[in-house]
């Protein structure tokens, strides 16, 4: 599976879907591909180009275990998406609003309002339509896309901003595609805990923003320190191989 | 060049906050960075009692502690004797807000930064009047103008008023009490 | 709307820190000149000088959050020759830059560090504890701070504490070298009751020249802070180490209890610094 | 590769299929920050447009300043008669829930584990119309109610499509704020309200009246106005509250009992011969009789009853005289005379008949009744008239005396438990935690078939409900005008300031609108809310236009003239100092002297509640910038009398436990001398129970959880303060 497509998957994980359109998006043969290129962006970490995973010297080989260990467990809670049922359960429950079980994907929600100057609520957080929401419409409508109707409270819902990096993709303007992933999911940490905070299970969701926080990660580094990554490239697959040696 | 003050009528201030919520929303700040701080004064037994509430909030006094001591210049007294502080110079040390004698000096969470009233007026850019607590303000218990200007309405309140400073000559505060 | 201190346990420690860096320093340089043959207590007093005043520094960064966020704030610092912050920072850059220096040199032992150097490391020591004692006694809000002995009473804390991080090095690595040292011990001795006094001196000025100084002095001996004060400071800081010198004095050395005298001076230290800090009521100017 | 169809689907290319985008088009969020910068100091685009305030019910006129559709700045219109110009913290505060992320943003329907879902508008239409219809069948249309706390569109459209379906049943939250004071006009001047001209009196008298802490702007400038120009100003509270700043004198009335206060005046001015006697021979009926009882309430008398000595009684009531006619009791509004007491609704007929010993009914400085504008008839074919239903208000049966106009929610609460109204709806209304005792409405509301709540947050009223239907917030929508009485009466409008920020809210008209139809009466909701509005306005002149374009307008030709003998609008066509209906309802027939249900002891204290002036009932306590004023400054204390603190070991700050017959918390204490000894006061805004709201949840206490259910006899209101507690210091 492609990483445009990868980033399709899961933005329409997150977004309302009928019934036909879901269950053809987790129809065997293509949620197995989705799964590989899952297991490919979270673990070989060549998804979006070359690597640049460093985490410093001396013990990383066990916490590359742990996190391989963590990441397992991340892909077999992918591998069986929830049914439709348990998804509109999920979503009538979690992706609604004013619920004390509420837990919106919209970037709005877990950032600053805005900072600013001539902007009302100034930094405040928990509010609709902050700045990423405004940068969102503003950058999709420059692009020649238009928000759908449905999201003109949230042009910074998750889905939105994940299919938007699915289309850069598919377009070819990939440099563009990576900056915007470094900038823009820095939010999903914060919405993990949100998540864990949810009486549900919601193992499933959590699996998935784990996979972009790792994928966010790696391209916030990378645009930090492009030239670096590319001296390290080696250092890190030489790192690989021994961790591969001692399993 | 003006010499900016106000003055603040407690005789008139029924404590509803409104300066302090107006204040936010015309400076963008969090719910818990205050520029103005409220101080109850209750006076006398029951039933013969008295109220007082004194809003505070930085005086922008010419002798300013909180420049004095501020280790990086970032507070400084700036144009219209206006005390300001250069977001970008300031470390958070917090020595400034241990200074200032009336302690209405705020860490912005956010920035981690220290923030005061702004005389938002004398910066303001999108048409405000005068400052918004002034604005704001139900009872016209504030005023705000030049005080090196005996026609404004503020030193002619001062003078009418006998208003003063909230301690005296301690900083040579700009902001002048009715009590 | 109640009070709020400015400052908490973080700049407490810093000041702790710094206070204790430079007595450590100075304890250092008297060992030298009474015990030139105790060098690895002189050598446990230089290498805690420089590290605990670096850890201070630290300390204070990231209390400074808006500095912390943006690190190239932080050469604005001597842009204000008439904050006293201002000042302690060169102060503690010498300080620490003398202390290091001469570190270095005892370390790669070819010469002995010059003697001009070990005195501007001994007198910015002395700065080193008397600024954070000026830092807090030139801001007239808080009474408690406000006042010519708060300074003093940090100075002979910092020597007290200096002196007892190098006695509790000393006694850990090298615990023969100590032995033998009566005569500090004595100076040991006399700086926790010099402190009781100052610090009775201290609270019963303040306590008499304003309310918030009386309210601020009622808070840490009967208020809020009252457990931290009397068994933190008192007894753990002062009058037990006290007894233990004099009894080590009577009756001979006891490791252990040198070594349990020693850190309550350092617990008893921090504690000063943290109660003066969080205790102190502004002047209400109502 | 297995590509599939459903991967290269895009949502924001719309139905077309795969997106081709213009790649020059991205921009980094930084560089996006710093452009948008910079063209906002350069050119500020702002727009603006006219609305109306909804943080209480005031409905203040402001002019909203947005910079990109997102909201920048609130400025209060000069020319509204309700803020002249000003808006509070409320005003400023509450315009962050068009944002909030607490809002409601879908239909909810409440499923078998009691958990709400989101549920499509067209399921929840169907299944509420279901519901509605299965009621009907077999309990007759009376069976539905609805609820609503007024607001222009809200009032309209509820009361339209509860009619439409054939009932009457339309409650307000009259009985937890004013429906006493209402009723017991009626029974006397024939008129639920009346305005004290206080900036031309000479003395005004505010009996349990908060111009400071309830703050309506216009109302504090005219206060201030007649303070600074030297008019006495008396308020009888039994808390000093801020309106003392603008006040000559602080009654420090025991609570409960303004009633006796009021008789000893009128003894003292009738026994005196002070009042006006030819005013009251001319407009009153059955005034020898009021007189026979006052004889016995001699100030003496009162000041065992009110705690307020003899000497002051008098020396008020001659001060009154001296005053009138430019005199009067101000008309009050909530507590003493609105809803708190057994006596309530007798305090209020006694208001009025002392205002009328005073002769200053429509007196300079006096009470006046102002002017009135209203929307005249519309045309029947666009607006089709909605038939009279056949069976009147439930609940007038057994509280006589209850204003029509808004009913006894209480007792509408009470069928409900009963199983006579079996359908409720509610429109911005929080009933479970502010009428009354909350655990009983929630008993009473449980029991229900069918219960609907349209809001904008999951209120605690929303939590019982079976389907919430999420309204867009004031800021978002148009509503129909609203018609303000005064001096010069005026028309304001509420007018769309923002695009809906959540795009499957719904307004309220429309929802009303789009609930007939799935009931079968649609064909009463042939319009839209901007067409009834023009509608309205047309009538008198104006038009939405025109309106929109000025906020406020007034009708100078019907400017209110002082002297004008009103006409008294009861059944005697007089003044009534007796009342055959109040005979009728079990009262007696002059206003007398009439106890508290219960009264504190020495160990206990009365409960009162009272405002601040950053929260509006429980609607504002969600917003976190009032919330952290609330924090700072630890609002959620209860006020205790000093020397009552002392005799119990009370310290300021100090937590303690105030238990009621049926209800017990802990909080913090103010110990402060600016109460009455026999009274603990308590804000009534606290003690939020919705998990949902995140800043209001759990902080501080609720009044209403520590009043037991009960229901003012005759006047059916729901005696907020008859409650007794007794107070505990927490650890000692």
């Amino acid at each position: 599976m492609e990483d445009e497509a990868l980033f399709s998957v899961i933005s329409k994980c997150f977004a309302p879907l009928g019934e036909t359109d879901w269950n053809e998006l987790t129809e065997r043969t293509l949620w197995t591909d989705f799964i590989d290129s899952a297991c490919g962006a979270s673990q070989d970490e060549r998804a979006l180009g070359p690597e640049v995973r460093c985490d410093g010297g001396g013990g990383e080989g066990r916490l590359t275990l742990f996190r391989k260990h963590r990441r397992v467990t991340e892909i077999e809670t992918l591998c069986v998406p929830p049914t439709y049922a348990e998804r509109r359960t999920f979503f009538a429950r979690h992706f609604t609003g004013g619920l004390p079980e509420s837990a919106l994907p919209i970037e709005s929600l877990y950032t600053e309002w805005s900072d600013a100057p001539g902007s009302c609520f100034g930094r405040q957080r928990g509010l609709y339509l902050g700045d990423s929401a405004t940068y969102m419409r503003e950058l999709v409508e420059r692009m020649g896309l238009r928000v759908p109707d449905g999201y003109s409270a949230c042009p910074d819902h998750l889905a939105l901003e994940l299919d938007l990096v699915a289309v850069m993709l598919r377009n070819g303007i990939r440099t563009e595609a990576h900056r915007f992933i470094a900038e823009r999911f820095r939010w999903l940490p914060d919405y993990r805990v949100r998540l864990i905070g949810i009486q549900d299970d919601a193992r499933f969701y959590i699996a998935l923003i784990d996979l972009l926080i790792c994928i966010q990660v790696r391209e916030d580094r990378r645009m930090r320190t492009k030239t670096v990554a590319e001296r390290n490239v080696s250092a890190c697959q030489r790192e690989e191989t021994s961790c591969q040696r001692r399993q | 060049m003006a010499r900016y003050g106000m003055l603040i009528n407690t005789k008139k201030c029924i404590g509803c906050y409104t300066c302090l919520v107006a204040c936010h929303r015309q400076n963008n700040l969090l719910p818990t960075e205050n520029f103005i701080r409220f101080e109850e004064r209750e006076t006398g037994t029951y039933p013969n009692v008295g109220v007082e509430n004194i809003p505070l909030q930085c005086m922008h006094c010419e002798d300013a502690p909180c420049a004095a001591v501020c280790p990086t210049g970032a507070t400084y007294i700036g144009p219209g004797g206006v005390v300001a502080v250069e977001e970008g110079r300031c470390i958070g040390c917090k020595y400034c807000m241990a200074a200032c004698p009336y302690q209405v000096r705020v860490v912005n969470e956010s920035t981690g930064t220290v923030d005061k009233c702004r005389f938002c007026t004398v910066t303001a850019t999108d048409g405000t009047k005068t400052c918004s607590c002034v604005e704001a303000c139900l009872t016209g218990a504030r005023t705000f103008g030049d005080l090196d200007d005996p026609e404004s309405d503020v030193s002619k309140a001062i003078v009418e008023l006998n208003a003063k400073p909230i301690a005296g000559d301690l900083t040579k505060a700009k902001i002048f009490y009715v009590r | 709307m109640t009070f709020v201190p400015v400052w908490g346990g973080i700049i407490a420690c810093y000041l702790f820190l710094a206070g204790l860096g430079g007595g450590a320093f100075i304890t250092a340089s008297l060992v030298k000149r009474m015990h030139p043959e105790a060098t690895g207590v002189v050598r446990v007093g230089r290498v805690i000088a420089p590290i605990v005043v670096i850890v201070g520094l630290c300390l204070l960064m990231v209390d400074a959050r808006g500095g912390l966020y943006n690190p190239l704030r932080f050469v604005f610092l001597l842009t204000n020759p008439g904050s006293v912050m201002t000042w302690g920072v060169v102060i503690l850059a010498v300080f620490v830059l003398a202390a290091l220096i001469v570190l270095l040199m005892d370390l790669i032992g070819k010469n002995e560090a010059p003697a001009w150097l070990v005195w501007v490391g001994n007198v910015f020591g002395i700065l080193t504890a008397a600024y954070t004692g000026v830092l807090l006694g030139v801001v007239n809000t808080f009474p408690l701070w406000n006042n010519a002995l708060l300074p003093v009473l940090f100075i002979v804390s910092a020597l007290s504490t200096g002196m007892a991080a190098v006695m509790l090095g000393g006694l850990i690595t090298c615990p023969e070298q100590v032995k033998g040292m009566v005569d500090l011990t004595k100076v040991h001795l006399v700086l926790p009751a010099i402190e009781i006094v100052l610090f009775f001196f201290l609270l019963f000025i303040v306590a008499h020249v304003s309310t918030a100084g009386a309210a601020s002095v009622a808070a840490m001996v009967s208020g809020g802070y009252a457990l931290a004060f009397w068994v933190g400071i008192m007894a753990v800081g002062l009058v037990i180490p006290l007894v233990i010198e004099i009894r080590a004095l009577r009756s001979g050395d006891n490791r252990g209890l040198a070594i349990a005298g020693d850190v309550g001076v350092l617990i008893g230290g921090y504690l000063v610094r943290y109660i003066i800090i969080v205790a102190a009521l502004p002047v209400v100017l109502l | 590769m297995s590509e599939k169809a459903i991967t290269r689907r895009s949502f924001l290319a719309g139905s077309a299929g795969v997106a081709t985008l213009v790649a020059g088009g991205f921009v980094g969020f930084g560089s996006w920050k710093q452009a948008k910068a910079a063209e906002k100091t350069e050119q500020p685009v702002l727009a603006t447009a006219h609305s109306m305030c909804n943080a209480c019910s005031s409905k203040c006129g402001f002019t909203a300043y947005t910079i990109d559709g997102k909201l920048r700045k609130l400025i209060g219109d000069a020319e509204n008669p309700m803020c002249k110009g000003k808006l509070c913290a409320r005003g400023y505060g509450y315009s962050q829930i068009a944002y909030s992320k607490d809002r409601l943003t879908d239909p909810l329907r409440k499923n078998e584990r009691g958990e709400f879902e989101a549920v499509s508008w067209d399921q929840a239409y169907s299944e509420i119309a279901e519901k509605v219809a299965s009621i009907i069948g077999s309990d007759g249309p009376q069976a539905i109610a609805a609820v609503q706390d007024p607001r222009p569109s809200g009032k309209y459209y509820t009361t339209r499509f509860v009619n439409a379906l054939g009932s009457a049943n339309v409650y307000t939250h009259a009985a937890a704020c004013d429906l006493s004071r209402a009723s017991g006009f009626l029974q006397t001047i024939g008129a639920s309200t009346y305005s004290s001209d206080i900036v031309n009196s000479k003395m005004t008298m505010f009996i349990g009246r908060n111009y400071a802490d309830a703050i309506r702007p216009s109302s504090v400038a005219q206060l201030q106005q007649a303070h600074e120009s030297g008019a006495r100003i008396v308020i009888v509270d039994p808390r000093c509250n801020n309106t003392i700043a603008f006040a000559d004198e602080w009654v420090p009335i025991n609570p409960g009992t303004d009633l006796a206060l009021i008789l000893s005046m009128a003894h003292v001015l009738v026994a005196k011969g002070l009042y006006d006697q030819e005013y009251v021979k001319a407009n009153g009926v059955g005034f020898d009789d009021w007189a026979a009882k006052l004889v016995s309430y001699t100030p003496t008398w009162a000041e065992r009853i009110t705690g307020i000595s003899a000497g002051i009684i008098e020396r008020l009531a001659l001060e009154f005289a001296e005053a009138a006619p430019a005199a009067s009791i101000e008309q009050g509004w909530r507590a003493a005379i609105g809803s708190a007491y057994r006596n309530s609704g007798e305090t209020a007929r006694a208001v009025c008949l002392f205002n009328t010993l005073l002769g200053c009914w429509n007196q300079k400085g006096g009470a006046l009744f102002t002017s009135t504008v209203n929307s005249g008839a519309l045309d029947e074919g666009r607006f089709p008239k909605v038939p009279k239903p056949a069976v009147p208000l439930l609940g007038l049966d057994d509280y006589p005396l209850a204003n029509p106009a808004t009913g006894s929610v209480l007792q509408a609460a009470k069928l409900a438990k009963d199983g006579a109204i079996k359908g409720m709806f509610f429109y911005q209304s929080n009933m479970a935690a502010g009428y009354a005792n909350p655990a009983y409405l929630a008993e009473a509301l449980g029991s229900l078939d069918l219960m609907v709540v349209i809001d904008v947050q999951m209120s605690e009223t929303a939590m019982l409900a079976d389907y919430v239907l999420p309204d867009t917030s004031y800021l978002e929508r148009t509503e129909i005008p609203e018609f303000i009485d005064g001096m010069v009466p005026a028309v304001a409008l509420r007018d769309q300031v923002i695009d809906k920020v959540l795009p499957n809210t719904r307004p309220v008209d429309q929802i009303y609108g789009e609930l007939a139809e799935a009931c079968g009466v649609g064909e009463y909701f042939p319009f839209t809310v901007e067409e009834l509005a023009d509608a309205q306005l047309r009538t008198v002149g104006l038009s939405l236009e025109s309106l929109r374009e000025v906020g406020t307008s007034f009708f100078a030709d019907k400017a209110y003239a002082y002297g004008a003998v009103p006409i008294w609008n009861t059944p005697t066509g007089k003044i009534q100092f007796t009342s055959d209906a109040c005979v009728k309802a079990g009262l007696t027939a002059t206003p007398e002297w009439l106890a508290p249900s219960v009264m504190p002891g020495s160990d206990d204290f009365r409960l009162i509640g009272g405002k601040q002036p950053i929260h509006s009932h429980t609607q504002t306590t969600n917003i976190e910038d009032l919330m952290q004023i609330t924090k700072d400054y630890d609002l959620t204390r209860v006020w205790m009398n000093a020397d009552r603190a002392a005799q119990m070991g009370i310290s300021d700050g100090d937590t303690v436990q105030i238990s009621s017959s049926v209800h017990s918390g802990t909080v913090r204490v103010k110990v402060t001398e600016r109460l009455n000894p026999t009274a603990l006061w308590i804000p009534s805004h606290y003690g939020c129970s919705s998990p949902e709201q995140h800043t209001a949840y759990g902080v501080g206490l609720r009044q209403m959880d520590f009043v037991p259910f009960h229901i003012e006899p005759a006047y059916g209101s729901a005696m907020t303060e008859e409650v007794i507690v007794t107070v505990k210091k927490v650890g000692a």
